[in-house]
């Protein structure tokens, strides 16, 4: 985990620990802290790959305001992640290309 | 519809201030702030600010967040200031002064203010350079979200770019994080902030690379290093490139204001390199060519927190005062004692260019 | 870029209609043709509007200009030798009145009189068409399926790119300010940027044609009104294949092949006005519209609005033709919101008539004569 | 050592050299089927290109180690040579084709895949950068010897330079290949391309190439984009027009925006 334990300055409130899963494997967060942070912290840093390139893209503007970290999360396609608080159970997935939009009812 | 008094859109320092100022005469306030948590920048700041016991001169930006928090919340349970976080305004719509905005993402609203204070704060630059896509080149200020906000380290290896406060002070606090800084770029001649914040960092062995610039971001999936170069005064390569391993590149290369709705409102907007950027003419008291819009903050011309803070009185004074709000003598004090303390905080030599740039956007008056 | 202080013709209006016109012109063998734009070319109506391409009509006239449109937008991006990305998905009517079916049935017969192969569709099939459409209270639907969109601004630029290798001249943020006539023939124009003398002038100008007009002492009934268009996100392509159209439920919605759906309605109380604001009424109004016949978008985020003007006449048909009171002064306006998937026919008729005197479809009705004499042309088929 | 001897060293023509000339302009621009232009410019121990002319314009060798000298009044363009010289030094080019800014050039290939009629290719330089597209219009293989003449149509004025061609897409030079807009994925070479087309405003960019469309809205990009076109135009940055700036800042979901603002 790329946690900061100790810091000479700052103490970190951090929420509870919830599970969440990425790309189908189980991993550990903070209730309330983006997504991203927590992927961040578990060592993931490819959260999408772009439509037209394929480019691999990570965290970017941390303010919900690129594209960078659009991922698939509960299923549903464009999400920020740098902004979306992370919840228990939370299923978040790799985007690749432009995000399909579920069915209705799905 | 949903109504107020005064809108300030930015929950940072210029935009706290201006709330508490307008709400201290009365005035009924919204804040608005697009973050889960309050306080923009200040709240990442671990080091403690320059300025004089007015600006919390000594005190770590982040306590200095504390002391508006505490003095937000005596307003807060008076009912005279709503405090909206996780709600970014989504536009300003002219013909009726409407702004909407979106809580988190799934309700929008509308707001019919009568004045608004503008404190939307910067936005990052990005420069140009092979691989600027790459998963570990990553912007200062989401690194300090990242590491300060919510403990979590960006990498192991970091090469900085910019040697501007935000390159250096980040650094410093990349430093205290226990991540390892493997150079800081600066493609000028001379480092670009305070010379004590770069001494700080040089002094724990940190090469500041002066005339070098990034050339290429490398890896294939995620940043493993960088192609670097030195350049002469003309920006044109000297020798040949260098390589150096880092598994993140953080892009500390100047902020620009964030003024997309100044424009959306039809505001005189004018280009001035010293400001960084595009910002709106304003008055001495922060008031836009728009009679209902005020600026304060990096959103009026980028500067540091604490002349943000007395910017963001001056405008929540102002917009307070344009709804008959306190007294023509507490006006007339209170915007002496803001202006000198502006002007104090911008006599220095680092002060220059911001004073520069405030000659070609400051009117007298609007006529109003 | 040096001033041209002669041309042998003068097309006002950098948008689809000038640069379609144009290019035809020069195709033709015209030279010394010239065209001014006040801002950039497609920067007015063309580059503001839904992109939609159709035959689907209730008149004669709009029914043969949109077939053989259609035509030359199926080989364009070959003759322009850059893409001009259409994209044939069809347009899925949708009717939501009895009486709006029986119109559109009514339309279909006349269409497919003229071989164009538009069919009724059910409910069943229209689903089919367009996955995921809940539209349970329609009554009706028809469908063309070659009928579709292409991009506006790819389009034009097309045409300008085309036209410039042929010797088209533009000059952008050039304004006219002046048509000069003498002893009842066009000799030139002024412009923010100097005079040009010419013995041609066409004027294209959209929802400006009726000032230009009146500079050369033309009155023109046409208006502007405006509407506005939102879009969204790119998603994977299928949430909205064909474009869905209706009448009375006053929409249409559209899926581009880039991903993003854009939406549009008609203004309720058609504010006639010049500029090109936005209103968050129209954002709210048109996301419940979209989100209503396509439920599953709920989901996708809005990115942009913004609004363009409908160079209106009272019949909502286009005026082409030379004007009676002054010779040279040629006319291809007021096509009341469908001059982008009109302009590749009626640039081929513009350019015919300029330099033959005559064209290979009839136009004459299409002359703003028939406002003083009564001959109007009524569309039923406008959102 | 300047820089046209450090290009030429590495295998770069950079100008009119013996053994490497252009046809004179008045014939070139006459002759149908075109002229052979060689470009052999060092002294090597080769003559195929005489040996294979069946018109006798390659002029014959005193030495064969001498650069090869042409007759143009004898070229007809039949790319014989093309075909047969081990260095693919010679290619044909036709100014007569197709329209007035077109040309054919007949260029020897070896390489997979091979292209097909009517198949748009890249056009590649001396140093390999793709500088345009063409349309080959004939594959021939005069001397069945699997060395392939490709018969490609390219805009007129390339012809000085493009030198080969390649099936698909050349990446672009290094610098050219930055991605600018992150979000619709637009690269500076397009930019720069587009703004020396005359496309030198934010708009008319946005336009083509759909940068600042994106869910940013420009953020990123649009100082990057208005700093290149004050670059190549030379107008002042803040002369540029900075293009409209619409609602909504951040995106919005339509259900949410579709149950209205009034809360």
């Amino acid at each position: 985990m790329n946690l900061i334990e100790k810091h000479p300055i700052l103490e970190f409130q951090r929420g509870r620990k919830v599970q969440f899963f990425f790309d189908g494997q189980e991993m550990e967060g903070f209730e309330g802290e983006p997504i991203a942070a927590a992927l961040h912290a578990n060592g993931v840093r490819i959260y999408r790959v772009t439509p037209e390139m394929k480019r691999p893209r990570g965290f970017f503007c941390a303010i919900g305001k690129c594209s960078s970290c659009f991922m698939v999360v509960d299923g549903v396609p464009n999400v920020r992640t740098c902004v979306t608080a992370l919840t228990e159970g939370m299923r978040v997935e790799t985007q690749t290309g432009k995000g399909l939009v579920p069915p209705v009812g799905a | 519809m949903r109504e107020t008094e005064i809108l300030v859109i930015g929950g940072g320092p210029a935009g706290l201030s201006a709330a508490l100022e307008a709400a201290s005469l009365g005035a009924e306030v919204t804040l608005l702030d697009s973050d889960l948590k309050l306080g923009g920048q200040l709240i990442k700041q671990t080091h403690k600010f320059f300025g004089s016991k007015e600006e919390h001169a000594g005190t770590r930006g982040l306590l200095i967040a504390d002391l508006l928090f505490r003095e937000l919340e005596d307003y807060k349970s008076q009912g005279k200031i709503k405090v909206l976080s996780n709600c970014t305004a989504t536009g300003y719509y002219k013909e009726d002064g409407v702004v909407s905005y979106v809580v988190g993402e799934d309700e929008y609203v509308r707001i019919r203010p009568r004045k608004i204070v503008m404190a939307t704060g910067a936005q990052e630059r990005l420069i140009p350079f092979h691989n600027n896509d790459l998963p570990g080149v990553y912007g200062a200020g989401a690194i300090q979200t990242l590491m300060n906000v919510y403990g979590v380290t960006p990498g192991q290896r970091v090469l900085m770019v910019g040697a501007g406060n935000i390159g250096l002070i980040v650094s410093y606090q990349l430093m205290q994080a226990g991540v390892e800084i493997v150079a800081i770029l600066e493609a000028l001649s001379k480092i670009g902030g305070y010379w004590v914040h770069a001494a700080k960092v040089r002094r724990m062995g940190v090469p500041i690379l002066l005339n070098h610039t990034i050339k290429e971001a490398l890896g294939t999936d995620v940043v493993t290093g960088a192609v670097i170069q030195e350049v002469d005064s003309k920006f044109q390569p000297v020798g040949d490139p260098q390589r150096v391993d880092c598994d993140v590149i953080c892009l500390a290369v100047g902020l620009t204001p964030t003024c997309e709705m100044l424009w959306q409102a039809g505001c005189e907007m004018k280009f001035v390199p010293q400001l960084c950027g595009y910002v709106a003419k304003r008055d001495s008291l922060m008031r836009t060519s728009h009679p209902d819009i005020w600026v304060a903050g990096d959103a009026a011309g980028i500067e540091e927190a604490s002349s943000a803070m007395v910017e963001g009185r001056v405008a929540g004074l102002a917009a307070a005062a344009a709804l008959n709000y306190g007294t023509p003598e507490v006006l007339k004090e209170r915007s002496t004692m803001y202006h000198k303390r502006l002007s104090d905080l911008r006599a220095g030599e680092v002060g220059e260019k911001i004073r520069e740039g405030l000659c070609q956007v400051c009117c007298e008056c609007w006529g109003a | 870029m040096s001033w041209t202080h002669t041309a042998d013709y003068v097309v006002i209006g950098g948008g689809i209609q000038g640069v379609a016109i144009a290019y035809n012109l020069a195709k033709m063998g015209a030279r010394n043709v010239v065209v001014l734009e006040k801002d950039t070319v497609g920067n007015g109506s063309t580059g503001r509007c839904g992109a939609g391409i159709r035959a689907q009509w209730g008149t004669e006239m709009n029914c043969r200009l949109g077939i053989a449109s259609l035509e030359i937008f199926e080989q364009l991006s070959d003759e322009l030798g850059m893409d001009v990305g259409l994209n044939q998905c069809g347009y899925l009517m949708v009717a939501y009145k009895d009486s709006e079916f029986a119109t559109l049935k009514h339309s279909m017969a006349l269409q497919n009189s003229m071989g164009i192969k538009t069919r009724v569709v059910s409910l069943k099939e229209a689903c089919e068409i367009c996955p995921g459409l809940a539209a349970e209270d329609a009554v009706g639907f028809t469908f063309h399926d070659r009928d579709g969109h292409a991009d506006p601004f790819l389009t034009t630029f097309a045409y300008q790119e085309a036209a410039r290798r042929l010797g088209v001249v533009f000059h952008k943020f050039t304004e006219c300010t002046g048509v000069k006539v003498e002893g009842g023939k066009v000799v030139g124009v002024s412009t923010t940027k100097g005079d040009i003398a010419t013995p041609v002038v066409i004027n294209a100008a959209g929802p400006y044609a009726q000032f230009i007009a009146k500079m050369a002492g033309v009155e023109l009934p046409n208006y502007s009104e405006r509407h506005e268009i939102v879009i969204t996100e790119p998603v994977e392509f299928g949430v909205c294949p064909p474009m869905l159209m209706s009448f009375t439920g006053n929409f249409y919605i559209q899926q581009r092949p880039h991903g993003s759906i854009i939406g549009g309605c008609s203004p309720e109380g058609h504010p006639e006005d010049f500029g090109n604001g936005h209103t968050w009424a129209f954002a709210e109004l048109m996301a419940q519209k979209i989100t209503k016949v396509l439920p599953r978008a709920k989901g996708i985020r809005l990115v942009r609005q913004w609004s363009g003007l409908y160079e209106m006449t009272p019949d909502r048909q286009p005026i082409l033709g030379e004007a009676d009171e002054v010779k040279g002064f040629f006319l291809s306006t007021g096509f009341s919101g469908h001059g982008f998937m009109l302009a590749p026919e009626t640039g081929v008729l513009m350019a015919e008539l300029i330099l033959k005197g005559e064209t290979h479809l009839p136009i004459g009705m299409l002359h703003y004569r028939r406002f003083a004499s009564g001959e109007l042309i009524n569309e039923p088929a406008v959102v | 050592m300047t820089d046209k001897e450090k290009f030429f060293n590495s295998g770069v023509l950079t100008e009119e050299r013996p053994g490497a000339v252009l046809p004179p302009q008045d014939l070139w621009e006459s002759k149908k089927n075109g002229l052979v232009i060689i470009e052999c410019p060092q002294r090597i121990p080769c003559n195929p290109c005489h040996t294979s002319c069946p018109t006798g314009a390659v002029l014959p060798f005193d030495d064969i180690n001498d650069t090869p000298r042409i007759d143009y009044s004898k070229c007809t363009g039949c790319a014989m040579c093309v075909a047969k010289c081990p260095g693919l030094a010679c290619l044909v080019v036709d100014l007569t084709y197709g329209g007035p800014d077109e040309a054919l050039m007949k260029l020897p290939y070896e390489i997979l895949p091979v292209p097909e009629k009517g198949e748009d290719v890249a056009c590649m330089n001396r140093t390999g950068q793709e500088i345009c597209r063409g349309k080959v219009v004939n594959v021939t293989e005069p001397w069945k010897d699997r060395t392939l003449v490709v018969h490609v149509v390219v805009p007129r004025d390339k012809v000085q330079d493009v030198r080969t061609i390649k099936v698909g897409r050349v990446a672009k030079k290094k610098e050219d290949d930055m991605v600018i807009c992150r979000c619709e994925e637009v690269t500076l070479g397009e930019i720069r391309e587009w703004i020396h087309k005359g496309y030198d405003t934010f708009d008319e960019l946005k336009r083509v190439l759909r940068v600042g469309m994106g869910p940013c809205q420009g953020r990123g990009c649009r100082e990057i984009i208005l700093r290149e076109v004050s670059k190549i135009t030379g107008t002042p940055y803040a002369l540029i027009p900075q293009g409209t700036i619409r609602p909504p800042v951040k995106p919005v979901k339509l259900g949410a925006l579709a149950k209205g603002g009034d809360k």
